[in-house]
């Protein structure tokens, strides 16, 4: 029997995974990617949920945050092109300058 | 039986490629493990019956979001070798450790909520029409139409946002 | 058992064969019609009038030697062909071919599914195709592959808009995003959609052109300008699979627009009694033929039309069409509205 | 840390992409090469390398008797060896003032004229179908059919014919041949309302070539354009009007001209000139007097000292032979070709700057270019 405590500890982990990503890699790109990892295990909670108490609400907000996650990722990209036409670098470490 | 094959399969997949986006050394790699990624989990969602947010999730991450990824990655990757991983330093330790402790934190509140009794389901709620995409679409343009139509405005500005940085100084 | 496994298994393994058969024979009716409309005859030797030709294709393909270019992103080289081919080939699971019939002693409906999403299953499995695409042009390591990924995937991500707005408006007709109810309710509307959403049936025919690759949209793998387009370093049975993919797609889009547009399964004039002796015809035989009407325009589109440059396609997706389907779009939710 | 001042231009813009198009690639006809910087896909800067077809035919000439060289002009623009022929031997007849027999004048413009028709062929489907329309490719070959089986007749060949020789030509028309040439320009008259169906008034056609590579007539000249990207450019220079030889002073035809000087205007242009061509066989068909086909002509071809430069109007251009005879040698002493392809090919990386790849490939087919021409 699965239970929400399964879906939630997938999520958890999957969470868990995408912080270290954030944390741990200097290629802007892919912690972008990472961020979008955390956030699928936020939605994966809001449907588990909203299956588990036959409620749809939480399938609304994995919407929301979808449409969040592709703003997110449109302007992020759109700010990572600009800079790497400047600074030729995706290193995030490099990118510590909020003008150059 | 086959609910729980489903999902340790789909949460074995989920979580392996979720560790091969965090650790392959060539961005691209990434993108693609990624997407195999989004792809499991939405079949986990069909397995939840939220077939509406599956198909969403396929279209909008899998076909939309992700392909921006692989463009740009492609874009800033295609002279340059790959960069290497280099998991050392004084950053990824700190970081493996937080996330270690937000790990923890969170197990023991899950462990924790499984020990007390789970607060009963509250009655399903009572739409005027059934399937999935209809019910979830009546909720949105019914009682969350303020935030859809935030949402909407959100997306128009990340679009006209990223038109403007993205384009070139002339 | 049987009912939950071996009949689904019997109709996948059915749809997938016949499938492939079409696409082989869907290269050889491209070639023949093609030479037909150049005065040519096309392929004569293998066979009789060449009908064989498939199969020797095949073998060639296959005994072909499978090169992967040095400095080649080698995994990433061979996954390319398969997400492209995949996809093309899931999006059968919700096409209906035609209504139920009885088949030893049983009810036998001619879909492998019917899921209530089956409109948007269509959409994001196909959208997932474009990987494939890029990928490839990707892991070569060559420029004129590059070159041509990036366009495609361009292409194809500025013509699905147009496609799917013209989707949307479809459901608002019918009320349903099911493939078999989206055929229902125009047997029970009595009329094909065509008919009440010319322009969408314009657009979507058009956007489906671009969507795989066709001429005159057929830039991403213009010989002339691209020397192939993205699988030119592939060679052998990756390079088949991608040849497969495409005409997959093709059959793909001439089905989804027989479901849509013209009825489905439904024999002409649906709501017209008069014309009820053409139901002696099954359903699938309309189905087939229908989409058949649609492989031969899209051939006959092929033989006839330059080539679109790379901006004016953008333009023509972008400023022409989705506008276009977004006023259809809004005036069928205004009708639909004033109606009801 | 880097300078305070912004620091944006071309050091900082995204990269160019260095691509190289040809020598082998469908539609650089033959083994052109064009080195491409792409920003995107528009063409920053283009390169034209040539020679990959450099078989030193001039040189090669030097140490040929007269009569052999005839042979190797075919090998020059070897779509349209006759008009070549006839140039490299009115060249010689004008060094060694050779009389050539009237008869043999107009067998030399109905061959030339048909010859154009075979080239412009060529040209209409290669320039079609790297537009890709690829239906009118065939259309066009099927009709270039009919002319090389006009020419197998005639000479025995299909490609290089070596049809002409110093004074006339080797031999008269073959029985019903005449009747044969006239069903030939009938059929083709239908043939070319096929072809202007198919792209003319087809709104992608016009599309892809209105407004892309305009030069206008000064700047045409300038590069030393000549035929049809010449006159698409609005410039009245037609070798056959100005400077006429062979018997185009008696014949009738109009030099279309084109206005904007652009792809569209060069196709209609040469597809104006499919029926001038046909007009002139008809007159030179209608107009062919009796008598000899070769004119008096030593046994020994040993011109005199001296030094000549003429001109043709091939289907590509101004060919011009300049021919150096020391008077002595069984061989020209100099022997020059003015090759229209090659110089038209000049204009190239002007006309492609600011366009987009498929622009290129539709500039080059709007040249018209022969690679055995240009590297000769």
């Amino acid at each position: 029997m699965i239970t929400p405590t399964h879906y939630l500890l997938l999520s958890m982990a999957l969470f868990t995974i995408g912080l270290a990503g954030v944390m741990t890699r200097r290629n802007i790109i892919i912690v972008f990617m990472s961020i979008e990892l955390m956030l699928n295990a936020v939605n994966i909670n809001l449907v588990a949920y909203s299956a588990q108490v036959q409620n749809l609400v939480g399938q609304v907000f994995a919407i929301f945050v979808i449409a969040v996650a592709a703003a997110e990722a449109a302007v992020g990209l759109g700010i990572l092109l600009a800079f790497y036409r400047n600074k030729e670098t995706v290193n995030i470490d490099e990118i510590n300058l909020m003008k150059w | 039986m086959a609910e729980a094959i489903a999902f340790y399969v789909l949460a074995a997949c989920i979580l392996g490629f979720a560790v091969l986006v965090v650790t392959a050394k060539n961005p691209v790699h990434s993108v693609v493990f990624l997407v195999l990624d989004f792809l499991c989990v939405a079949a986990l969602y069909v397995t939840l019956g939220a077939e509406f947010v599956a198909a969403i999730q396929v279209l909008v991450y899998a076909g939309g979001i992700v392909v921006l990824y692989l463009f740009v990655v492609m874009l800033v990757n295609v002279k340059r070798p790959p960069e290497a991983f280099r998991a050392g330093g004084r950053h990824a330790m700190l970081g493996l450790a937080l996330a270690g402790a937000v790990l923890v934190e969170a197990a023991a509140i899950a462990v924790w909520s499984r020990l007390s009794p789970a607060a009963p389901a509250s009655a399903a709620q009572s739409l005027p029409v059934s399937g999935n995409t209809e019910q979830v679409g009546w909720l949105l343009y019914t009682s969350y139409l303020v935030p859809f139509e935030v949402a909407s405005m959100l997306l128009l500005v990340a679009m006209v946002g990223a038109i403007v940085l993205a384009r070139k100084e002339s | 058992m049987v009912e939950l496994v071996l009949i689904p298994l019997l109709k996948i393994i059915v749809v997938l064969n016949a499938t492939l058969l079409g696409v082989t024979y869907m290269v050889l009716l491209e070639r023949k019609v093609i030479a037909w409309a150049q005065s040519r005859l096309g392929p004569m030797r293998v066979g009789p009038y060449g009908v064989l030709q498939p199969v020797a294709d095949a073998m060639k393909l296959m005994l072909k030697e499978d090169i992967t270019p040095a400095r080649a992103d080698k995994w990433v080289f061979t996954l390319a062909p398969i997400l492209s081919m995949v996809p093309a080939l899931v999006v059968y699971a919700v096409i209906p071919f035609g209504d139920q019939v009885h088949l030893f002693g049983r009810q036998i409906s001619l879909y492998i599914t019917d899921i209530n999403v089956g409109l948007l299953y269509v959409v994001s499995v196909t959208s997932v195709g474009v990987y494939g695409i890029i990928l490839a042009g990707y892991s070569s390591n060559s420029k004129w592959p590059l070159l041509a990924s990036l366009r495609a995937s361009a292409q194809l991500i500025s013509y699905e808009i147009a496609i799917t707005l013209t989707l949307v408006s479809v459901v608002l007709m019918s009320g349903t995003l099911s493939m078999v109810g989206i055929v229902t309710s125009q047997a029970s509307q009595g009329v094909w959609y065509a008919f009440i959403q010319p322009t969408a049936f314009i657009i979507f025919f058009i956007g489906g052109l671009a969507e795989t690759n066709r001429a005159p949209f057929d830039l991403p793998e213009a010989e002339q300008e691209l020397t192939g387009g993205f699988h030119t370093e592939y060679s052998g049975m990756r390079f088949a699979l991608f040849f497969l993919a495409e005409y997959a797609n093709i059959i793909v889009v001439s089905s989804v627009a027989t479901t849509l547009f013209l009825g489905g399964w439904l024999r002409p004039f649906p709501n017209v009694e008069f014309l009820s002796f053409l139901g002696v015809v099954p359903g699938w035989c309309w189905f087939l033929l229908k989409s058949f009407v649609f492989l031969y325009l899209f051939i006959w589109v092929r033989a006839t039309l330059p080539r679109y440059r790379y901006d004016q396609l953008m333009r023509l997706g972008w400023k022409v069409l989705i506008p276009l389907a977004i006023a259809n779009l809004i005036l069928t939710a205004i009708v639909k509205v004033a109606l009801a | 840390m880097s300078s305070p001042t912004p620091q944006y231009g071309p050091m900082f813009d995204t990269d160019e992409l260095v691509i190289n198009m040809g020598p082998q690639h469908p539609s650089t006809h033959g083994v052109l090469r064009v080195v491409l910087r792409l920003d995107g896909e528009k063409v920053v800067d283009a390169d034209v390398v040539i020679g990959y077809l450099h078989r030193g035919v001039e040189k090669l000439s030097e140490s040929r008797s007269w009569a052999q060289i005839v042979l190797l002009t075919d090998r020059l623009d070897y779509v349209s060896a006759a008009t070549s022929n006839v140039g490299y031997c009115e060249t010689v007849e004008k060094l060694m003032a050779i009389e050539v027999p009237r008869r043999a004048k107009y067998l030399r413009v109905i061959l030339s004229e048909l010859q154009r028709i075979a080239s412009h062929l060529l040209w209409l489907g290669t320039h079609a179908m790297d537009t890709g329309a690829m239906t009118v490719f065939l259309y066009a070959f099927r009709e270039r059919e009919l002319i090389l089986d006009l020419f197998e007749e005639y000479c025995g060949a299909r490609l290089t014919y070596n049809s002409m020789r110093i004074g006339g030509l080797p031999q008269d028309l073959p029985p019903s041949w005449d009747r044969k040439v006239l069903e030939f320009c009938r059929i083709m008259e239908g043939k070319l309302e096929e072809y202007e169906t198919l792209l003319t008034g087809n709104r992608i056609w016009l599309e892809r070539t209105k407004g892309v590579g305009v030069i206008d007539g000064a700047e045409a000249l300038a590069l030393g354009l000549s035929g049809p990207p010449l006159r698409g450019s609005g410039v009245r220079r037609d070798v056959r009007k100005d400077e006429p030889y062979a018997a185009y002073d008696e014949m009738e035809f109009d030099v279309p001209l084109g206005v904007a000087g652009d792809t569209f205007d060069r196709y209609v242009v040469r597809m104006q000139e499919f029926r001038q061509s046909i007009r002139i066989i008809r007159q030179a068909m209608q107009g062919i007097p009796e008598g000899p086909i070769l004119g008096k002509v030593p046994r020994l071809i040993k011109p005199p000292a001296g030094e000549v430069y003429h001109a043709i109007e091939s289907p590509k251009g101004e060919l011009g032979f300049f021919i150096v005879s020391d008077g002595k040698s069984m061989s020209p002493y100099r022997f020059r070709v003015r090759p229209p392809s090659f110089c038209n090919l000049q204009a190239l990386p002007r006309l492609v700057k600011g366009h987009l790849i498929a622009d290129v490939v539709a500039l080059i087919g709007s040249l018209d270019v022969v690679l055995g021409e240009v590297d000769r």
